[in-house]
């Protein structure tokens, strides 16, 4: 049962080479031109699949943010800004933050010491995108006010860049099938040897 | 035993995206894909893919097919391969 | 032509195996692309940045809008690019290819009756996804090709011309347009107002609200332009697809 | 407003196609000058581009205000600024020829055809100023649809060739996607900079997937620019579509590709990854000398003037691919320089085709037939281009070929130098054939082929918005061939980061 379980965990990427060569090959040898689109929408379904498979990780759930994470989050963040000054060394708590407080910045000003944070923070507003450590993933709660382990979501990217695949595999199924009724209406068939046969024949 | 649940979609998969290209009658053809189609969106929602399998279920098993059948309708059903 | 199929797919097949080998495991969390900061930034960061808690629609609009505009400008691109392939304008009109037969459809009771219930239930949940696409899977995309989904069914349980009088193509086309020109108005606003294109932070001059629901009710506008351009070319591809390009009496 | 521009340059000619298509329902006769206006935009944009990255260096444009690698950044330097400007005037040139063509061409869909045109330029342009791999894909596919209806739109050849073209184009863009997806699940990131920075730091070099992933994205380009043996779509789609289709088509399509595929030679594998890795640098300029010696017999078997000029297009792919993997500095150079100068005299050329076609009706070679007397106007801009072709100085194409042999010779690759004077000696064969037809006639033997009979006395000088293009065409090909060495020096500032002279081979 294991062995099969570890086939199955690597199947994903079997399965994708599998039929996506079933598609290139419709695309390739089909004669029909009906035929050859439908190689070609199974054939960049495949390359989706093959995507998706790289968002995926065990033990993780869609990329949507919980119901109480979402709002637990703000009541963290209230929380965290009475005792922000204790935690300048964190780079990644200090990242949340700062982008919060500069967004927030008009709202939450009512502190006698925040002034000070405020500058703290404008420095690390810069260097933000920088200063991100990627070696530390897992965020610990209360520090940063949204307690999220990048583990525990699927990796939301490769779900929007499959969206815009979709997207343009449907565009260019429709393409497709508009040049084909064209070429039918002016060959009377939607077979590729028959139409070329008719050129052939119709003008040498 | 979620892999199981997989692994027979993967293996339809496969089934649906052959048998589509291999029948003669271009209508069953276009709906072989829309099964095919939605077996992928089934296959993307198990694996957490959600807008993915969303989008999926409305254009490739819905519009997709669509598409097709309305050529299929105005050019021809049959097919020599 | 066989055989040559048969040889692209044996080298790609090869090909891609020798690609496998090398894959991280499947579901690994370790893998470069989980544990890169650029997923780990659109997982931890997304909703303190923007305060949408669905990732894929906050990075679809925003991280990555431009390259969701241009998804839409595909969209409108296959509808015109359609228009201009089959659509058959004015004085040369071809009669149909006598193969095709199409039997002028009768109104069905049960069909019709269904559809009067059914669309406007379709029609409301679309209108549902493409709102509720912050908290929710959907979005602009999903929303508009259901929309449109509803419109071809009408045509389906009618006839073409009966769904044409309801929308007509020309004012279809206009709505593709204005959607498209819904989602560059923020980014040109972004513009105007001293940002880069689609910086939707700068919005906050005309957006009531802080930076973050700048950002979020951005992304809301972009997704309603992205719904209605799809709404309509989904509807033109099946109406010209369907009459070959004559917008007559469709399948 | 200036910082502005690199969008710019895209959103022109982008929200204008929209517009277009709009109103083209309406008053079909604005569609043309609203296209020029906005192509003419354009390129000012590229041009004020092109002096900011001379005066500061790159520029990276943040799209969103995010910063790389979360956002998409537009990257130009030195090498997208030349490739914008030349992409934007060959646009511009050919938006110009469109006007009396279109109507007759494309059965009266006028707005439809500009519509598409201004969204092929602007995919075009985003392609070559995007600096995201993902977002290249997107934008592929927008210049690949538009392509694919502007073709569909001729004659029942050109469909069934658009249909050809929609699965080979589709086989190359699922390839470069495939090969993008395998750069991510090693790396983790979509930006050109980053994934390259990634692959060296985490020591991809010798992971199997990253090269895969090279071959995936080569191949895939390969075939989007009909790179020999994958060229089957090209012939007939451009010999036969509309000629104003053509027009841009011919001297954009493989032109931009061939920038991406240096792009993703340079700066995402980077020099050292594909030219010492991988080591193919000797099987890839074999496989341009069988395409540039392919595409010239192909060019000599045609009688068909359009058809002729495709093949002579697939040899001039093979050019700039064996230049890119000559693996020499002076020949990156001519590759590049090449592309730009290709650019203008595939225009130059496919607009001559084009009058001729409109004015005498007929496709083969033996059209010209006397032309030097009945349009000689039109006869000079073709014979600036047909020079540029066979590589006469004081063109642009003797400068680009002289690169590209001068780096032939330095790396040793002769079979290469020797291919590219056949085809010239082929190409210089071609041309003075139709000259010395256009000069003297037909010869009395060939007279069976296709007399045109009356036609002869009404042909007179092409119009002016065909005459305008030309000549600006043929004027440019002088121009960029005077000022070389400054085009010679944006490239080599451009390639000196790249250290290609040192420590290869």
């Amino acid at each position: 049962m294991v062995a099969i379980e570890a086939l199955a965990d690597k199947f994903n990427y079997w399965v994708y080479i599998v039929i996506m060569m079933i598609g290139l090959y419709a695309m390739v040898s089909k004669n029909n031109l009906i035929k050859k689109l439908i190689g070609m929408s199974v054939f960049q379904t495949a390359i989706i699949l093959f995507y998706v498979s790289i968002g995926y990780k065990d033990e993780a759930t869609i990329p949507i943010l919980y119901h109480d994470q979402v709002h637990g989050a703000h009541h963290a963040e209230e929380g965290d800004h009475s005792d922000e000054g204790a935690h300048h060394d964190e780079t990644h708590a200090m990242e949340a933050i700062a982008k919060e407080a500069t967004h927030h910045g008009n709202d939450h000003a009512v502190d006698a010491d925040h002034a000070e944070v405020d500058e703290h923070e404008a420095d690390h507003v810069i260097d933000a995108h920088v200063m991100h450590n990627e070696s530390d993933h897992a965020f610990e709660a209360g520090h940063g006010g949204l307690d999220i382990d990048p583990n525990q979501f699927e990796n939301p990217l490769v779900h929007v860049l499959m969206l815009t695949a979709i997207v343009v595999g449907v565009a260019t199924l429709g393409v497709g099938l508009a040049i084909t009724q064209k070429l039918y209406g002016e060959f009377g068939t939607i077979e590729e040897h028959e139409i070329i046969e008719q050129l052939r024949t119709g003008n040498d | 035993m979620i892999w199981i649940f997989d692994m027979i979609i993967l293996i339809f998969l496969i089934l649906t995206a052959f048998i589509s290209l291999r029948v003669k009658d271009l209508l069953s053809a276009a709906m072989i894909f829309g099964v095919y189609s939605l077996l992928m969106c089934l296959l993307w929602a198990g694996m957490g893919a959600v807008d993915v399998a969303f989008t999926e279920a409305a254009v490739g098993a819905g519009v997709s097919a669509v598409f097709l059948i309305s050529t299929i309708l105005r050019t021809s059903r049959r097919s020599s391969d | 032509m066989k055989f040559l199929g048969l040889l692209t797919v044996l080298i790609t097949g090869f090909l891609l195996i020798q690609a496998e080998r090398d894959f991280p495991d499947w579901g690994d969390v370790n893998s470069p692309a989980s544990s890169y900061k650029l997923s780990q930034h659109y997982i931890t960061q997304t909703f303190a940045e923007t305060s949408v808690p669905n990732m894929v629609t906050a990075v679809l609009a925003d991280y990555r809008g431009y390259d969701t505009m241009f998804e839409t400008v595909v969209i409108f691109t296959a509808g015109i690019a359609i228009i201009g392939i089959l659509r058959v304008f004015g004085s040369n009109i071809k009669p149909d290819h006598p193969e095709v037969v199409l039997t002028k459809k009768k109104p069905d009771l049960i069909v019709e009756t269904t559809c009067r219930l059914l669309i406007p239930i379709i029609q409301l949940f679309a209108l549902y996804v493409v709102a509720h696409g912050h908290h929710s899977p959907g979005g602009g995309f999903q929303g508009g090709v259901i929309f449109g989904a509803s419109f071809i069914l009408l045509a389906l349980a009618r006839d073409l011309q009966y769904a044409q009088q309801w929308v007509p193509e020309n004012r279809i086309l206009n709505l593709a347009g204005i959607g498209i020109f819904i989602y560059a108005g923020f980014g040109v606003a972004s513009l105007l107002l001293g940002g880069n294109f689609l910086d939707y932070g700068v919005l906050t001059a005309i957006i009531p609200g802080d930076v973050k629901d700048a950002h979020s009710h951005s992304m809301l506008g972009v997704e309603i332009g992205v719904a209605f351009t799809v709404t309509a070319i989904m509807f033109s591809i099946y109406s010209s697809l369907s009459s070959n390009g004559h917008m007559k009496e469709g399948i | 407003m200036t910082e502005q521009a690199p969008i710019l340059i895209l959103l022109f000619p982008f929200l204008t196609a929209i517009f277009v298509a709009l109103l083209g329902a309406k008053v079909p006769a604005a569609s043309w000058p609203l296209t020029i206006a906005s192509l003419g935009a354009s390129i000012c944009a590229t041009l004020t581009t092109l002096i900011q990255v001379l005066e500061n260096g790159t520029i990276r444009y943040y799209v969103g205000g995010w910063a790389p690698p979360f956002g998409i950044e537009l990257r130009i330097d030195g090498l997208n600024a030349l490739v914008a400007v030349t992409v934007a005037t060959v646009a511009f040139l050919g938006a110009i020829y469109s006007k009396d063509r279109v109507e007759s061409e494309t059965e009266n869909k006028g707005p439809q055809y500009y519509a598409l045109y201004l969204l092929l330029a602007a995919g075009l342009l985003g392609i070559v100023i995007t600096g995201d791999a993902f977002n290249l894909y997107v934008l592929l596919e927008i210049a690949a649809l538009t392509s694919y209806a502007l073709l569909a739109m001729g004659n029942k050849r050109a469909t069934l060739a658009a249909f050809k073209y929609l699965i080979m184009g589709t086989i190359g863009a699922s390839f470069y996607l495939l090969g993008v997806g395998y750069l991510y699940i090693k790396t983790g990131s979509l930006n050109m900079v980053d994934i390259q920075e990634q692959l060296i730091a985490n020591g991809l070099q010798d992971s199997s997937t990253v090269q895969v992933a090279f071959i995936m994205i080569t191949v895939g380009l390969w075939v989007k620019m009909a790179f020999f043996p994958l060229h089957a779509w090209l012939p007939n789609s451009y010999a036969f579509g509309p000629t104003t289709s053509s027009s841009i088509m011919a001297p954009l399509v493989t032109k931009v590709m061939i920038y991406v595929m240096v792009r993703m030679v340079l700066t995402v594998f980077g020099p050292v990854y594909a030219f010492e890795v991988l080591d193919w640098g000797n099987i890839v300029v074999w496989l341009a000398v069988i395409a540039i010696l392919a595409g010239s017999i192909g060019a000599l078997a045609q009688k068909d003037l359009r058809k002729m000029l495709t093949f002579l297009i697939i040899a001039e792919v093979g050019y700039m691919v064996g230049g890119v993997w000559l693996v020499d500095e002076t020949g990156m150079t001519g590759a590049i320089y090449h592309i730009i100068s290709d650019a203008f005299m595939t225009l130059c050329v496919f607009l001559f085709a084009g009058i001729v076609f409109a004015k005498t009706g007929a496709r083969d070679i033996y059209a010209v037939d006397g032309l030097f007397k009945k349009m000689p106007i039109t006869m000079i801009g073709f014979i600036v281009g047909a020079f540029s072709l066979i590589g006469i100085p004081p063109t642009a194409g003797f400068f680009s070929k002289w690169y590209l042999i001068q780096g032939g010779i330095n790396s040793g690759n002769w079979e290469y130098v020797i291919a590219l004077l056949i085809s010239s000696l082929v190409n210089a064969v071609l041309f003075f054939r139709i000259i010395e037809i256009a000069y003297f006639g037909k010869k009395p033997a060939e007279g069976h082929i296709h007399h045109h009979g009356d036609d002869h006395t009404k042909i007179s000088e092409a119009p002016i918005t065909q005459l305008i293009p030309l000549l600006g065409t043929a004027a440019i090909i002088l121009l960029i061939g005077i000022f070389n060495k400054d085009l010679v020096a944006v490239i080599q500032d451009f390639l000196e980061p790249f250290n290609l002279v040192a420590g290869i081979r």
